[in-house]
């Protein structure tokens, strides 16, 4: 109880966050232009420093987090879904489907999913749908098979057996029976989800996909790259990199309150 | 009931059963089927590939003409140009052509690199496998034992230091680790070999040769491995999560059974069909992120060559690599399915 | 040797039990004794080192998990607070459990050869040694290759007491090392434990007061969160007044559940209820069932007997439709004479042999019953007015909200088992298939159960097929008893084909 | 086991890492060139990639008929001579007598012309020779090529650009791009290929004896991929003696180390395209954009200490082309930039915002991924100038066909402004996504046809003069800044950037000439 309220609050103070800088944004109190002071470290004109041109980073960072959270939220669920209902097909669905399910995700996995990009490129106009709807496509297939290895091996335990003789169905089962046992891994597919799609948004801006202004975190540490060596990636990488992990850390520790509230394990080997 | 015969006790069924109908042999038809079935999407594949590189925009021979130094081809000189380099004719013919020149055995002609694609590949592929070969343990023992680790004990000591640790790497893009390893490793300690496969002035003798590659493909073997490992940590550790749980680990713990073995052959075999079928999906990204570490190491290898292939439309030469990944992944694949299938039965 | 010494174990706010102290010096077996719940295994895992949770100086009420305080010594080492390595050095080679829930005692990814060859120390003679063992214990050839998931209960009891004998320990903890045997090999198993006797100390928690009797010297009593009484174990046994007689009176004398003789009307030639058509089925190439057939009217209760990997576990499965049907078939008839229909799963219930496994990990109690309630509600089986408290009276399990939130896998193993006949009452089944239904339960709650499936059958006209190894049990409830071997349904134990 | 199949495969394969290892090691230590990219492929005229840099490792390999001496002036190469007739329609060549290919056989008279031939045959595309009209042998070491108009540019444009092939060898080779054994890289060139390791991109050249340039410095000039900081690191460890190109940024760390560093303008041009068929078809436009970019800023935010900023009349300083008359430089001035629109009939609504026909305009910026960091300054300035911009940065393959599709208002590309000025129609008018696609405009494309027939250098650079001029105020793009390139030397050799480029263009220090003594 304790729990659900606090991670309640936890959502309702993020969305708050985003919102206000939404607003602070269109207000106009926020303003991240280029400037001559490029690669400034951080001081007090610049807290975080500039980049290499000469944008501030922290406001950069706060503009970045609506952005970010909304994209890696909404590709990582929703890729995440797809994979999971695909890996259901794939162990309840009966033969047929299941091989079909299995063949397209080996299609998937096969063709270079660059070539996939480009044609898409060639044919979309760029911007955030796009951007979703390509990450989603790109990313799904990955983890099915995953998902489908847990999931066959939760799905012959005897309660599941109990619950189809019954007459449930298999959404029934999956609902009460098996959402619980594949929490974790959940958890863990998710945090893969958000970190690709932070990372690999940035890259699709160079394929034409997506404008290279549009800023996210990824987008941030993606632009630092090239100061690896002049020692500006401390504070260029590594903020952003700090928020992500801290956001991938969340939803990791979301994925296991579950089990750990049921018993608390002792001291291990 | 004191007079239950001990002949009673615990005979043996010995009735053995063969014939079409047992589960064994429908097992095995299961997995012959399978196989063709894969043979077919293996077809299909390659059929498809052949037609969506086509229809990407550009062709070779723009490309490889893009540079600003060369001079403007009259269209004349184009079409025969094209012509010769076999590109000439629609989509169709082209995927046609190809096509029968692959069940002929011939994988075809890289026009930029004016080499055979067979030759290509076979150049590169065996740095790329030194890379992938050497990362892999490090990266699915590594990042599996971690997991292991960081699972039993949710909350303890090794969840607390190593998941911020891993989830700092994953947030990392991928570039960073491999010039950021290079850094350290080859610039401000210089302990290891900054690039290339070989040192400029390789030894003679096998031996020496042998331990000038080893040593030179230390650091983008780490740097390969550091990418895929928190994909692994995560996996393993949320497996473990609802492993660590069950009985049969706190009776082997009861039983005395050694902590490595209790990692290796309790938990670890339980991770078997999650940690495959991860693999198995990681192999193509694993080809892509060894173009990373090619470039930071300036190292041989596939990731470049299929990278530039795609930029380049060298259509020949990305089949070629389709052909061969699509090979590589689909047999795994067939392993993977048919295994955790089979393993899931154990519970 | 054992020494515990003022020891106290809560979990939660709850009080589990306190100020234990006993006492078991080399060469002797001290019989543990208690209600179902009342924390034998925890106490077992405690000895060992195994179980989760914490130290604590004194009793504070409110924490979670397990805390506990006191001292508990096994061989000179104090179980409770000695460093990891050393409790580890212990149980690799001088202190050994036999655990009480059977369902995932073992590692699903390793033969049962795996799992005794991996205790031996490396040698040439580790294969030689290994089958030696398994002989020993009674472990056929045929499953020593095989994964734990196809092994019956019986064969996991004796791969687990082979396992737990496999390194000659100096001192044994059993925690009912017997619930899941048939007579024979409960036999073999007694003799094999007291093989050794005189160089160990053992542990024996038990639900059986015979096999107290059989193989303790001295017994102690958890009662009431305390021990009560100790003593030497036969004196105890006939002490006149003493708790244990009162306990072994009950347990022998089965209060007012006289046991039922086949009654002298004649069977129709096609009576009504469950009938079973000519089953078999085959596992893995290996015939398990042949040709079954029985039939079992409403109201009335087939025992079914047997021993181990006989097929029971199989054939209770096969009727509530959790494994595929080969050949044969189940039918319900409606009325004496009338045509049989196809009987559904849905109609039968099971009471699972391995309770644990039965239910889902994640689940609460409450969990447990409420989606049993909503299946049932579904497929329109189970009338409205079953309420969780009242399902959780009749099968003599607390009802309180903290019991109610625990979770299934939390639970030991009576309560578990109790759980899942509740369970198997929500749907209102016409025929309960109950596989072992009393193998983990002390003698009142026992009877309890055995009073209710009575009931059952008197005002619900249930249909009952029990599959035991228990005489009492097939005592109290068969109206008709079979046999259960190679296999094959037969009218007695020797080998005359019912 | 993994690093045995390795091995056992390089050297089953390579060509490369077998013949690589033969090198003697009591001989002098061998040249170590690096580069970045590594695999410029098999160094043969018709098979190498095709990019200046592999033209450049080509050159050590095969002569052309006119070389550049370090000034960049011509001077002899595989001819000794060459006269133009008076009419202007023919050249007689003198070939060097002891010229040798590598194999030994002599360089005849009968190599030039089958090597023009062949190319008519097979497109060369590095330099036509569609200009030339007939071929007559006149001796072994004589020969007369007939052009087919009177153009001055020749000499540098095809003599210094087409490497002369080995009749005997290239004779029966039918399909010259897959012809890419070693003996495709036999040629008469100073230095001749001795080993290749495609994987590893390594080249070992070695000298060859008597060349009539003269004699090689080095026995041995091996080419070999390494990254910059690798690059460094080798260097100081004395194991590499030149960085082919430095990043400019990276230059500190060279100078501190005490290496010699060569920079200088690459001269490939940052420049803003337009599309000239779109909404940029008045010059006034363009103008107008020129005005709303400040490039000074540019400079200083994308291109600090790396760049220079760039001419806006075509030539950049240091082209033996460009005349000292200043052209219109475009200084930042937001306020001329609004009168130009407004002159032109656009209008500006309250919130600041460009419209044409009471609809917004939106600019669509398109640019490759080297240019994404200027491309996200100058959409910045746009904006601020009350343009709405889509920024969208693609490959290469396809932007080349958003842009022959017309479908964008604005490029950031760079292309070079070296070579002959023959390639300006190319480079200007042509159809390219690197080229200004600028449609033929009758004054300026009048004055690239006089130069290429002009009669002197003195004419040609009057008449570009005015092209310059023209190029400024028209505007087919605007040139925004000039990046610097960096090269690397330790004591062994050095040598500044030839200016106007090697041969075709490529701006780069490493000519053949600095090789030989
Ligand atoms: N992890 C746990 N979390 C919460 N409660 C637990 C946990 N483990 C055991 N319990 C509770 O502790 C009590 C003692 O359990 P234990 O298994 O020791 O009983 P037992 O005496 O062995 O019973 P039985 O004879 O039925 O096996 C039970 O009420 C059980 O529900
Ligand atoms: N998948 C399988 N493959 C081979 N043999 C199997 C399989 N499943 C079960 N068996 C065997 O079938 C036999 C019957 O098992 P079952 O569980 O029905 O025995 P049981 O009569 O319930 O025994 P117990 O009293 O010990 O529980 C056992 O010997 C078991 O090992
Ligand atoms: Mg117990
Ligand atoms: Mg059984």
């Amino acid at each position: 109880m304790q729990l659900a309220s606090r991670r309640n609050l936890l959502f309702a103070a993020v969305i708050l966050l985003c919102l206000a800088i939404w607003l602070a944004e269109a207000v106009g109190w926020l303003e991240y232009h280029s400037s001559r002071a490029v690669l400034a470290p951080p001081g007090l004109g610049h807290w975080l420093g500039t980049n290499e041109i000469g944008q501030d980073v922290l406001i950069g960072l706060i503009l970045a987090t609506p952005t970010t959270l909304t994209l890696a939220m909404t590709t990582a669920v929703v890729t995440v879904s797809l994979a999971v209902g695909a890996a259901s097909l794939v162990v309840f669905g009966g033969p047929f489907l299941s091989a079909l399910m299995l063949r397209c995700v080996d299609v998937l996995q096969v063709v270079p999913t660059m070539l996939l990009l480009l044609l898409v490129a060639a044919l979309v106009s760029p911007g955030f749908t796009a951007l979703f709807l390509l990450l989603v496509l790109t990313g799904w297939s990955d983890d099915v098979r995953v998902a489908a290895a847990v999931l066959r091996r939760e799905a012959l335990r005897e309660n599941v057996q109990y619950a189809r003789v019954m007459g449930a169905g298999w959404f029934y089962c999956w609902r009460w029976h098996l959402f619980a046992a594949l929490r974790p891994l959940l958890g863990a597919l998710m945090v893969q989800n958000i970190r690709q799609a932070a990372l690999k948004s940035a890259g699709l801006a160079f394929l034409g996909l997506t404008d290279p202004r549009l800023l996210t975190w990824g987008s941030m540490m993606q632009s630092a790259m090239d100061q690896l060596y002049t020692g500006a990636w401390m504070w260029l990488l590594l903020p952003p990199a700090a928020l992500l992990s801290l956001l991938l850390h969340t939803t990791l520790k979301l994925g296991d309150r579950r089990l750990r509230s049921g018993a608390v394990l002792g001291p291990v080997f | 009931m004191d007079n239950a015969s001990p002949s009673l006790l615990d005979h043996p069924v010995p009735t053995e059963i063969t014939g079409a109908g047992s589960p064994a042999v429908g097992r095995f038809a299961g997995l012959v089927g399978g196989f063709v079935l894969r043979l077919l999407i293996f077809c299909f594949v390659i059929v498809l590939c052949a037609m969506l590189s086509r229809m990407m925009p550009g062709d070779t021979l723009q490309v490889m003409l893009s540079t600003d130094l060369a001079r403007g081809l009259g269209t004349g000189e184009a079409q025969q140009l094209q012509e010769t380099m076999g590109l000439g004719g629609g989509i169709a013919s082209q995927v046609w052509a190809y096509l029968s020149r692959l069940l002929a055995g011939d994988l075809g002609y890289s026009i930029p690199h004016a080499a055979p694609v067979l030759q290509l590949l076979l150049t590169a592929l065996p740095w790329t496998g030194l890379l992938i070969l050497g990362a892999m343990p490090v990266f699915l023992i590594g990042g599996a034992l971690a997991g292991i680790e960081a699972g039993q004990l949710p909350g303890g000591s090794v969840d607390r230091w190593v998941t911020p640790v891993v989830t700092m790497l994953a947030s990392l893009p991928p570039f960073t680790g491999a010039v950021l390893l290079l850094l350290v490793f080859g610039i401000l300690w210089p302990v290891l070999p900054t690039g290339g496969a070989e040192p400029l002035f390789p030894a003679m003798d096998q031996l020496g040769r042998a331990v000038g590659v080893l040593r030179h493909a230390i650091l983008p073997m780490l740097a390969l491995a550091l990418h895929e490992l928190a994909r692994f940590y995560f996996l393993a550790r949320a497996e473990t999560l609802n492993l660590a749980q069950r009985d049969f680990i706190v009776n082997a713990r009861a039983r005395g059974i050694s902590p490595w073995r209790l990692r290796w052959a309790y938990i670890g075999r339980s991770l078997i069909p999650a940690c495959l079928s991860r693999l198995s999906d990681t192999l193509t990204g694993l080809v892509s992120a060894v173009f990373f570490v090619e470039i930071v190491f300036s190292y041989p290898g596939t990731g470049y060559l299929i990278y530039s292939a795609i930029l380049d439309r060298d259509y020949d030469l990305l089949q070629g690599a389709v052909v061969f990944m699509a090979g590589v992944v689909l047999l795994m694949n067939w392993l993977v399915d048919g295994l955790s299938g089979h393993l899931a039965r154990r519970g | 040797m054992i020494r515990v010494d003022h020891l106290c174990l809560w979990h939660g706010p709850r009080t589990i039990f306190r100020d234990v102290s006993f006492e078991v010096p080399k060469g002797q077996t001290l019989a543990l004794l208690g209600a179902s719940g009342s924390g034998k295994t925890s106490l077992a895992r405690l000895l060992l080192g195994v179980l989760p949770g914490r130290h604590v100086k004194t009793a504070d009420q409110n924490g979670d998990g397990f805390r506990w305080s006191g001292r508990a010594e096994v061989l000179g080492v104090d179980m409770l607070e000695a460093p990891l390595a050393e409790q580890r050095k212990l149980r690799r080679t001088d202190l050994s459990l036999i655990v009480q829930a059977l369902s995932d005692a073992l590692n699903p990814h390793q033969t049962v050869f795996q799992h005794v060859a991996e205790l031996l120390p490396h040698s040439r003679r580790r294969t030689s040694l290994a089958l030696a063992l398994c002989k020993r214990f009674n472990i056929p050839e045929r499953i020593l290759h095989r994964y734990p998931a196809t092994l019956s209960g019986g064969e996991i009891q004796r791969v687990l007491t082979a396992l737990a004998l496999a390194r000659d320990p100096q001192v044994l903890i059993l925690d009912e090392p017997t619930a899941a045997l048939d007579h024979g090999n409960r036999a073999l198993a007694v003799a094999a434990l007291s093989a050794g006797q005189a160089q160990r100390s053992q542990l024996l928690i038990t639900h059986d007061f015979d096999l107290a009797a059989q193989m303790a010297d001295r017994m102690v009593i958890l009662h009431d969160k305390q021990l009560v009484d100790r003593g030497p174990a036969v004196e105890m046994l006939m002490q006149p007044g003493g708790r244990a007689v009162v306990h072994r009176t009950r347990a022998t004398t089965q209060r007012g559940i006289a046991p039922l003789v086949p009654g002298p009307e004649p069977l129709p030639t096609s009576p009504s209820g469950l009938v079973i058509q000519r089953l078999s089925h085959q596992q893995t190439g290996t015939l398990v069932l042949r040709d079954i057939s029985a039939a079992v009217r409403p109201g009335r209760c087939l025992a079914i007997f047997g021993p181990s990997g006989g097929g029971k576990s199989t054939l209770a499965r096969l009727l509530c439709g959790y494994e595929r049907l080969q050949t044969g078939r189940i039918l319900w008839r409606a009325r004496d004479e009338a045509q049989p229909r196809i009987c559904h799963p849905q109609e039968l219930a099971l009471v699972s042999q391995h309770p644990h496994r039965a239910m889902a990990r994640h689940m609460s109690v409450r969990d447990v019953l409420s989606d049993a309630m909503r299946l049932c509600r579904r497929i329109g089986r189970a009338g409205h007015d079953v309420d969780i408290a009242g399902l959780m009276q009749r099968v003599d399990l607390p009802h309180s909200g903290a019991f109610l939130s625990r979770r299934a896998a939390d639970l030991s193993g009576g309560e578990a088992q109790r759980l899942t006949i509740a369970r198997a009452l929500v749907s209102r089944p016409r025929c309960m298939i109950a596989d072992e239904p009393t193998a983990s339960l002390d003698s009142d709650t026992r009877d309890t159960i055995l009073k209710l499936f009575r009931r059952l059958m008197a005002q619900e006209q249930l249909a009952l097929i029990v599959f035991t190894h228990d005489p009492k049990v097939a005592e109290a409830l068969g109206h008709d008893i079979r046999f259960l071997s190679e296999g094959q349904l037969r009218l007695s134990p020797s080998g005359v084909a019912a | 086991a993994a690093a045995g199949l390795a091995l056992g495969a390089a050297q089953y394969f390579g060509l490369g890492a077998e013949a690589l290892m033969a090198a003697e090691p009591d001989r002098q230590r061998p040249l170590v060139i690096t580069d970045s990219k590594g695999d410029r492929g098999m160094l043969a005229p018709y098979v190498h990639r095709k990019n200046g840099i592999a033209y450049l490792y080509t050159s050590y390999i095969f002569d052309t008929l006119v070389s550049q001496d370090a000034d960049g002036n011509s001077v002899p190469g595989l001819a000794r001579t060459w006269t133009r007739s008076q009419d202007g329609l023919s050249y007689a060549l003198e070939l060097q007598r002891d010229a040798k290919w590598h194999d030994g056989t002599p360089v005849t008279a009968d190599d030039v012309a089958f090597t023009l031939r062949y190319m008519a045959e097979h497109p060369y595309v590095f330099g036509s020779v569609k200009a030339l009209a007939g071929i007559e042998i006149e001796g072994v070491h004589d020969l007369r090529i007939h052009i087919k108009r009177a153009e001055y540019g020749l000499v540098e444009g095809l003599f210094s650009a087409i490497p002369i092939l080995p009749r005997h060898i290239y004779e029966g080779v039918k399909d010259p791009f897959r012809f890419a054994t070693p003996e495709a890289a036999v040629g008469s060139g100073p230095y001749r290929l001795a080993a290749y390791d495609k994987a590893q991109g390594r080249y070992r050249l070695e000298a060859t004896e008597d060349h009539p340039l003269g004699r090689p410095r080095f026995d041995q000039i091996w080419i070999v991929k390494m990254g910059p900081d690798a690059a460094l690191q080798a260097m100081s460890a004395g194991e590499v003696d030149v960085i082919s190109y430095l990043p400019p940024d990276r230059l500190p760390e060279a100078l501190d180390a005490g290496f010699a560093v060569e920079t200088s303008p690459s001269d490939h041009v940052l420049r803003l395209g337009f599309n000239h068929r779109g909404q940029f078809q008045k010059k006034e436009l363009r103008q107008a954009i020129a005005y709303a970019v400040d490039r000074s800023a540019l400079l200083e935010i994308a291109f600090p200490g790396v760049a220079e900023l760039a001419e806006t009349g075509y030539f950049q300083p240091g082209s033996k082309w460009q005349s000292d008359e200043a052209t219109e430089g475009y200084a930042y001035d937001p306020a001329q930039a609004r009168d130009l629109l407004l002159a032109a009939g656009w209008t500006q609504n309250s919130a600041g915002r460009w419209q044409t026909q009471g609809e917004e305009i939106r600019l669509r910026l398109l640019t490759d991924g080297r240019e994404v960091k200027p491309a996200r300054v100058i959409a910045e300035q746009l904006e601020a100038f009350g343009f709405a911009v889509d920024l969208r940065v693609m490959e290469v393959a396809a932007l080349r066909s958003l842009v022959a599709d017309g479908d964008y208002d604005l490029t950031l590309f760079s292309s070079s402004t070296l070579g002959d000025p023959g390639n300006i129609r190319r480079r200007v008018f042509g159809r390219g996504w690197n080229s200004d696609r600028f449609p033929a405009d009758p004054k300026m494309a009048g004055l690239i046809k006089a130069q290429a027939v002009a009669q002197g250098q003195a004419e040609r650079q009057e008449i570009l003069a005015r092209f310059q001029h023209l190029y400024a105020e028209n505007l087919p793009s605007y040139m925004l800044v000039n990046p610097l390139m960096a090269t690397v030397f330790n004591d062994k050799l050095s040598a500044p950037f030839m200016p106007g480029g090697v041969a075709i263009g490529i701006p780069s220090a490493l000519h053949k000439s600095i090789f030989l003594e």
